[in-house]
This record gives C-alpha cells, structure tokens and sequence, in this order.
C-alpha cells in the first residue's frame, strides 16, 4: 500500500559536510524520493574572467591556478597552450616533458581526491579519505620539490616551466609512482569488491550516452558510460602522441563505474609518467626572453585550447587585441557543464543517493563559479 | 535495482511548467536572497576592529592571577573545536593539517564540527564573496559564546588576488570580527597549525586581561 | 587528430542546407545571422556529413559596437570541430539571440551564465535567470563598461536604483 | 560470498594499522631521556649528571624538542628575503606583481642625478597579508635582490602588522629560498640550516657598480 505524502522542499548547502565546497541544492522530497533538484551556484564566483581582462598573459597563470584547485598544474597546462596558440610560441621539449609529468601527477591527486571524498559520502568516514589525502601529499611533496607551493603552483609558463627539476625530483618521482600503485592496489582491494560499495552505487543515476553527449558531459563521467572519447588520444596536444596508453572504459554508467574509471585511470597515468621519463631530453625549460619576452604581444585574434582535464575537457578561450593583457578570456570549465544532468541523476532517487550521485559527478566549486 | 527516471524537461505535457515542479517556484526566493546580499554590501562598508588584549604589565609579571580563570581557559584552548566551513582553496590545506599527516587532533581539535552550535572556532578558509557572506555571517551568529575566527589565507583576510573583483569581500572582518591572520595563499598546513597557536596563547591571555573569554 | 572545418568549407555547407543564413566568413570562424541560429545548428547536428553532436563551448565577447556570441562544436563520429559566431546587439541594444538548449542541452548553464555575466538573453531558454550573481545585482560585469574596481552597489545600470530601495 | 570484499577491506586496514606513523610532530615532539640528551649533544648519562632537573622531567614524559618540518629547499614560504646592497630600485618587482602590492620609494643616491641615475630606496613595503606568494616579483628581480623566504610562522592579531617593511627586512636573518635561483641549488645550499650573510653569494648578476651605472646612463646616451 503506497503512503501518501506532502512534498517538501529542504534546502543543502551552501555550508554543508558533504557538499564539496560551497555548493547549494534546493530539493523536494516526497517522503525519501527526490521530486525535483535545483543548484544555486554562484557563492564562490570571483570574477577570474574579468580580473584576467587587466593582467599580462604571465599573471594570469597564478589566476588560473586557484580555479580548480585540486588540479592546478592542469588548470596551467590548459591555459598555456590557449596562449601558445594564440601567440605562435614555439615551447621548448624539455618544458613540454615536465609539465606533462606534472600534469599527470596531479590528474592522480585530483582523481586520489575524487575518490576519497565519493567513500566520505558513502558514509566510510574518515579512513578511505585518510589514506587517499596521505598518498596525495606525496604528490604534493613532490609538487613543492618542482615549484615551490603545494596547491597553487604557478608553474608553467607559455613556452615550458619557469625552472628545471632540481637533482632530488627524480629518485623522489620513482618512488613516489611505485607507492600511488601500491596505493591504488591497496584502493581496490578494499573498496572495489566491497559489498557495501556495490549496493549503495552499482545501479543508481545511470545515465544513457546520448543523453550525456547531448549535454556536452566529457570526461570521465562520459568514458563511464562506454564512448571512447579522450582529447589526450582524439586531439593529443603537448607530447600525448608520443606515449602510449589505455583508454579506461566501462559501459554500466552508474555511480560505480565512474568511479571505477577513476581508480583505473591513476595507473595509466603511472604508465604516462613512467614513459615521460624515459624519453625526457636535456635542454632548455623554456624558450630565452629574446625569444618570448616577459610581456607577450598576441596578435590580433582568438584561440581555443582545450586539454583533458580530471573533469572533463577544459578549455580555455582567449581574444587578443594586441596588448599586453587579453581582451577577453572564458573558461570552459568542466565542473559547471558536468553538472547539467544533474536533475535528471537525482529524480526518482532516494535520499541517501543524493550525495553518493553528488560525489560521483566530482565537481569542484572553484571551477564551478570561477 | 532500478536507476532513477530519466526526465526530458522538454518533453513536458502540454500546460505543466517546463522547469519542472520546483524551479517555477524558486524565483521568489532567489529574489529576498537577492536583497539580503544587496544589503549587507551596502552596510557592511567599514571592517570591525580588530579585537586585541592588552594585558597589564604588573599583570604579566604575577604567577596566578586567578587559578579558576588560568584552568578555565587552559580546558578551553586545549578543546577548541572547529567548524567544518571550508570556501574555497584553503579548505584543501584544512582538511590536509586535519588528515593524517599534519593531524589537527594533537591540538584537542579531534572532530570538524557540522554544527556551528557545536563549534567554537571559524576558520574562514578562502575567498569569500558577497553571496557567500550572508550565510557566514549566519553560521558565525549561531555559534556560541566564546567563539573565535581565524582568517585563513589572504583571500580571507583582504580579498588577496580577488581584492579588485566585483563579488568578493574586501577582508572578512568586514562582516565579523578576526582573532588571528595566518597569510599565505593557501597556507601550508604548518602555518595553519601556528595560528592555531598564536590562537591558543591569544585564549590563554584572557584571565590576565580579566575579561570573559571570546567576548569583543 | 582532430580535423577543423575551415571556415569557407563550412560555410559553404551550410549555405547548401540553409541559404542566406552565412554572414561571412574567415580562418575557422562562420559568422551567422542571429536570426537562423537554431536553423543552422539544428542541421549541423543532426546531417550526416556533420554530426556535431557536443557543444565543446558557449560563450560571448563585449567588442563595444556589438556582442559576439561564439560556439564551439566537436563532432564526436567524425573527430572533427569548428566554430560559429554570430554578432548581435549592434549599437549596445537589447542583445538577443535564440537558445541552442533545444538542440544540445549542454548550452543551459552556459548561457545562463552569459546572460548573467554579459547580459545576451536568449529567446526559448528553458529556466532564464542569473545563475552566478545574485538576483538584484546592477549590471552585467563582463562588460566592458562595467567598472571592476567600484565596490559599492550604486550603478548607473537600469533596475539597481530599485533593487537598493527593496533592500532597505 | 557476502562479507569476503568487506573481510579484504579489514585487512588492508590492519596492515595499514601495524605501518608507520606519518605524522609530523610540529612544532615539537615529546621525548625520553635519551633524546632529551640527545637534542643537549650529550650522552644520557652526563645528561643525568649534567641536569638534574631536565632529565627527570624527560623521564616523567614532559621534555619536548622543536621539529623542524620536511620542506624542500624550493619552499616558497609566507616571506622575503632582501639584499639592500645588490637593489638597484628599479622597481620591476613592482611592476611584474599581479597585484600590485609592493610599494616602492627610491630617492637620488649618492650620486648626482644629472650624471648617474643611481636610486636608493626609500620605502620597500610588502603587504603579505594581500601577496599570494607567486614568486613573480622574484622572477623579475635582475640582480637576484628579492628572493622567496622560507618561514612560515606568520600568523598576527592585527591585519595592518601584516605589512613587512623595509626594515623588517634587512634585520631578518637571510634564509632564502632556492626558488628562481639555480645557483643556490648549484652550491647545495639548505635554507633551513644555513643563512646568507654576504650579498656576494647570493646571486649571477652583480649589482652594476656607480660607475658602471653612469657610464651606461650618461656616456652612452
């Protein structure tokens, strides 16, 4: 015998345990199904667009560092090669070699992250987080060996990076790529034939291909859901094709298999790594100042780059008009395009899958507003 | 196990409102949010002082002052719990001196509270926008007497590379006042942990000021 | 490799389909007509020799005389993409062009936040509001005549002498 | 079979049980009496003889030593460290700033400002309590004056203290860090053991003399 029940709408966030930074939902329940989901975004909107407006193309990278701060050194990355588009720079190998080995690593950080935040909402507090945020400051150590911050690198420049590893970096990177495959070992024997990890996200918010496809959703969210589609192999920018690697793919698209795509993806990054430094040259980071100079003139015109990000694609649109600082600069951030389908994950779901199907998505607020 | 219905907003019956059952409603309410936030950016112009004791210096020099006070605020500084209120980069290096490796639990922080009726201590970490303030404000008037707030980060403390933008706070103590200013943009954990520390002494120094603890 | 569609090649496609709806064209860029926006994206994502099934990017340039609203578009079958632009809003005036939502629902939170942001409203969008500012915000502050640097709420923009008065 | 994949995860966290702590004990750890003599330089048993009083404070539990925290030598910490002797005041630190917060003073120095355009500064104010530690200005700096700092311990009750001047600057001891200075990481210099005395080590380009200053400014022109 069904129950009858008024709607009621509750409203999550923008301060809220579980909601991955200052995210709000508006949500009807009736009963413990979900009615209807609204987002309200916008509560760490600090207008990086419009600051950009009045800064060099090389003060605009420590902007873009704090965008999506679990992954900066991609966040750069992306950025960078907007400008070299933009300006013709030709980026010297050595550079290229290095911020692919850093970008990559961050792609672990930030998927280590994705993960062990999923497991908090699940309900396994603390010990899965735990052990993902002490192999992500590994990484993080290593960042600090490179760069000299943690989270907010600053670390490329258009043309390559400001500054060689120091001699300390590598026998550190090695071992450092040895422990994230002990980790992600460690990750899937203990969560991924966990029973209560299959019951609370095998089978919960599938999403069909065309669906996500049609809502610009890429990623791994779309890699989850069986299409083969990653920029790094479809449109490889810096050295993508000269390495070689897997594309992780599973067809269930539910809340388990992006999250299994996740954890598959940190050892292709492993062997991306493994083969950066294999074939990394000695040379130059960056081109000299004669060659691009501090204050770099475009010309007249507009780029867009986009890389693989831990997101999705993230690209970066850029118009110059000639000066010294850009006309105008957009983001296509991954995070806010992801979120799109999220009313139609939710409806029809029951309340404890709210913010399983909310960490499954991955998003990251910074990027979300901007 | 079934997934969740798939809905097509667009393919919505003839007459039923196509943003579904809950966003044709919300206007209104985004509206009065609307008007609080136009409000506190219009009032909130000048930050508060900065709240800072000065201890008398015959008091400095005396051993005990007032044991009840000195065992009072020593329970209170080694049983400070703080608020789970992460906003933006900073939040990343909270939960990192939390975790494992830098371990906020030596301090007598052991949980991140939920709760601000269960907290004494906001760490305001990263940027806050205007938007944003209203709630904070909010969450800072619910938490109980004595509370303190660490500025985390310079987006906290002056609005650091947003302080031109047109949405965030010049400073957080334009909406509440500030105990401790840890700089850094994001801060190491470490810098956090001593403002934590620089916090504690701060506490410990109220029963020689003679006055009630956490109060301005 | 991803392959783009230059700028004439496309053009002339789309002419062939939907003539008169090709402003110019130039490098990889199409200008459109404002008015046959949903005509021509509608073609290119559903023909076969296009299938530009994901909208990669929406967004919108201020170049002071006129808006410009630009699409980027990749094409999954194919691995191909392109870009279209469309001017509106010549002489600063009530910008509009027609929502793309219909055709890919990826376009709903980026035009949303272009209308916030930079003010285009888009006819047939599903849930129009502002989506990053708050509701009673004066102006749209990407610009170019909005002043970054004023951190007060007094604007000259149409609506923010009311929205003053409600908070009060 | 239910409970297998939940038995697998039990024993990865046993085994993560019986691993090592990675913990790192800042601002200082408690030791015995061993390491309390130890951290004294000295063996236990002088230790006991030595100091009395410590010792039996280490063997009731209460003796703590500072740690120092892992950080490489990269660290770009929440300061600066600045050589007055090789600035020249050309203020591209200022320049190169994101946002604008280094306010620089200079006046005409010894030399006649008709003849020689040397500047010596006046003002050097950094607003830490703004900066968000790029590392820019130092990249900009020619004559490697400014340099990234490695403390971190510099939490204040007031927001104007924030402000490091220029005097805080020259008395603070030199620790810089090897960020954007290559020469440093060359000679295997450890910020965190050793401090920078001379302005002679501390960079490629030495500041140009007055006469080479003049020379470049007046007789060239």
């Amino acid at each position: 015998m069904a129950i009858k029940t008024q709607p009621v709408t509750v409203n999550l966030g923008p301060q809220h345990p579980s909601t991955h930074g200052v995210f709000r939902m508006r949500v009807m329940f009736d009963g413990e199904e979900i009615v209807d989901v609204e987002p309200v975004f916008g509560y760490l909107h600090r207008g990086s667009e419009k600051l950009a407006e009045e800064r060099t193309y090389t003060q605009i990278v420590t902007l873009t560092d704090r965008m999506d701060y679990v992954s900066s050194m991609l966040n750069n990355q992306a950025y960078i090669l907007a400008v070299e588009k933009l300006a013709g720079i030709e980026p010297s190998p050595r550079g290229v070699w290095l911020r692919m080995i850093a970008s990559e690593l961050q792609r672990i950080a930030s998927h280590l992250v994705a993960t062990g935040f999923l497991l908090q909402d699940l309900g396994a507090l603390g010990t899965p987080l735990i052990y993902a945020m002490r192999e992500r400051e590994n990484i993080l150590d290593l960042f600090e060996m490179l760069c000299g911050a943690r989270i907010t690198n600053s670390y490329l420049r258009p043309g390559g990076v400001f500054m060689d590893a120091p001699a300390e970096f590598w026998p550190a990177l090695d071992r450092g790529l040895g422990d994230i495959l002990n980790t992600v070992d460690e990750l899937e024997t203990y969560l991924s034939g966990n029973e209560i990890v299959f019951s609370r996200t095998k089978g919960t918010a599938v999403l069909p291909k065309e669906l996500l496809i049609n809502a610009s959703i890429t990623g791994p969210m779309l890699r989850a859901s069986g299409v083969d589609w990653d920029l790094r192999h479809r449109a490889p920018y810096d050295y993508y094709d000269r390495v070689s690697f897997d594309r992780i793919l599973h067809t269930a698209s539910d809340n388990y298999a992006r999250y299994w795509v996740r954890v598959q993806e940190t050892r292709e990054s492993v062997k991306i790594i493994r083969q950066c430094i294999e074939q990394i040259e000695p040379g130059d980071v960056r081109p000299s100042f004669d060659e691009v100079p501090r204050l770099i003139r475009p010309p007249v015109g507009d780029a867009y780059a986009a890389i693989e990000g831990s997101k999705g694609e993230l690209g970066f649109y850029l118009v110059s008009d000639g000066s010294i600082a850009p006309y105008r600069m957009h983001v296509r951030a991954s995070s806010l395009i992801n979120l799109t389908l999220l009313r139609d994950m939710l409806i029809g779901g029951q309340f404890g899958d709210l913010f399983v199907t909310f960490g499954s998505v991955d998003l990251n607020m910074g990027e979300v507003d901007r | 196990m079934t997934g969740p219905k798939l809905i097509d907003p667009y393919g919505t019956p003839a007459g039923a409102d196509p943003r579904g059952a809950l966003q044709s409603i919300t206007l209104d309410l985004d509206r009065t949010e609307g008007e609080s936030v136009n409000k506190m950016k219009s009032t909130h112009l000048e930050p508060f002082p900065d709240p800072v004791l000065e201890v008398p210096d015959d008091l400095k020099r005396s051993v005990i002052v007032s044991s009840v006070d000195y065992l009072l605020n020593w329970a209170r500084k080694s049983s400070v719990f703080p608020l789970q209120s992460g906003l933006a980069c900073c939040s990343f290096e909270m939960i990192s001196a939390a975790m494992a490796r830098f371990d906020l639990a030596r301090f007598g922080m052991e949980a991140m509270r939920a709760s601000p009726r269960q907290a004494d201590l906001l760490i305001v970490a990263g940027t806050l926008t205007w938007k944003m303030a209203v709630p904070l404000r909010r969450l800072y008037d619910q938490m109980a007497e004595p509370r303190w707030v660490i500025s985390m980060g310079v987006c906290a403390t002056s609005g650091g590379p947003y302080y031109q933008s047109y949405s965030v706070v010049p400073g957080v103590n334009h909406i509440m006042p500030v105990d401790v200013y840890v700089p850094g943009c994001p801060p190491r954990p470490d810098a956090l942990l001593y403002g934590i520390m620089q916090l504690h002494d701060k506490i410990r120094r109220y029963s020689l000021n003679g006055q009630a603890a956490g109060r301005e | 490799m991803t392959t783009v569609w230059s700028g004439g090649a496309l053009a002339e496609a789309i002419e062939a389909f939907a003539p008169g709806s090709v402003e110019s064209s130039a490098g990889s860029d199409v200008w459109l007509k404002p008015e046959s926006i949903s005509t021509v994206c509608e073609g290119l994502k559903i023909r076969s020799e296009f299938k530009f099934d994901l909208l990669s990017s929406l967004t919108a340039v201020d170049y002071i005389d006129h808006f410009e609203v630009v699409y980027h578009l990749t094409s999954l079958p194919m691995n191909a993409s392109a870009v279209l632009k469309s001017r509106v809003g010549h002489g600063r005036t009530e910008a509009s062009i027609a929502s793309v939502v219909p055709i890919w629902r990826g376009a709903d939170y980026q035009e949303r936040e272009v209308w916030d942001l930079m003010g285009i409203r888009f006819d047939g969008h599903p849930n129009h509001k502002r989506i990053m500012l708050w509701e009673g915000y004066p102006g749209h502050p990407l610009r170019k005549d909005y002043v970054t640097y004023d951190q007060s709420i007094a604007s000259t923009a149409p609506g923010a002498a009311d929205s003053l008065k409600g908070a009060e | 079979m239910i409970g297998l994949g939940l038995s697998r995860g039990f024993a990865v966290t046993l085994k993560n049980f019986l691993r090592p702590a990675v913990t790192e004990q800042y601002p200082d750890r408690h030791v015995g009496l061993i390491g309390a003599a130890k951290a004294a330089g000295m063996n236990p048993f002088q230790f006991l003889v030595k100091k009395p009083t410590d010792s039996l404070k280490a063997i009731a539990g209460l003796a703590t030593v500072p740690v120092a925290v892992k950080q490489s030598p990269r660290f770009r910490g929440n300061e600066f460290t600045f050589f007055e002797d090789r600035c020249t005041a050309c203020a591209s630190c200022a320049k190169y700033c994101p946002l604008g917060i280094i306010e620089i003073v200079s006046v005409p120095g010894k030399i006649d400002a008709q003849e020689g355009e040397s500047y010596k500064l006046e003002v050097f104010d950094i607003d830490i309590g703004r900066c968000m530690f790029c590392g820019l200005c130092v990249e900009a700096c020619p004559y490697d004056a400014l340099h990234m700092g490695t403390g971190f311990e510099r939490s204040k009750y007031v927001r104007d203290e924030l402000i490091i001047t220029k005097e805080e600057l020259f008395d603070a001891p030199k620790r810089p860090s090897s960020f954007y200075r290559p020469q440093f990481e060359e000679n295997g210099f450890d910020p965190f053991k050793e401090t920078i005395d001379d302005h002679h080590d501390a960079g490629r380009h030495e500041r140009p003399s007055d006469e080479d200053l003049k020379r470049k400014w007046v007789d060239e022109r």
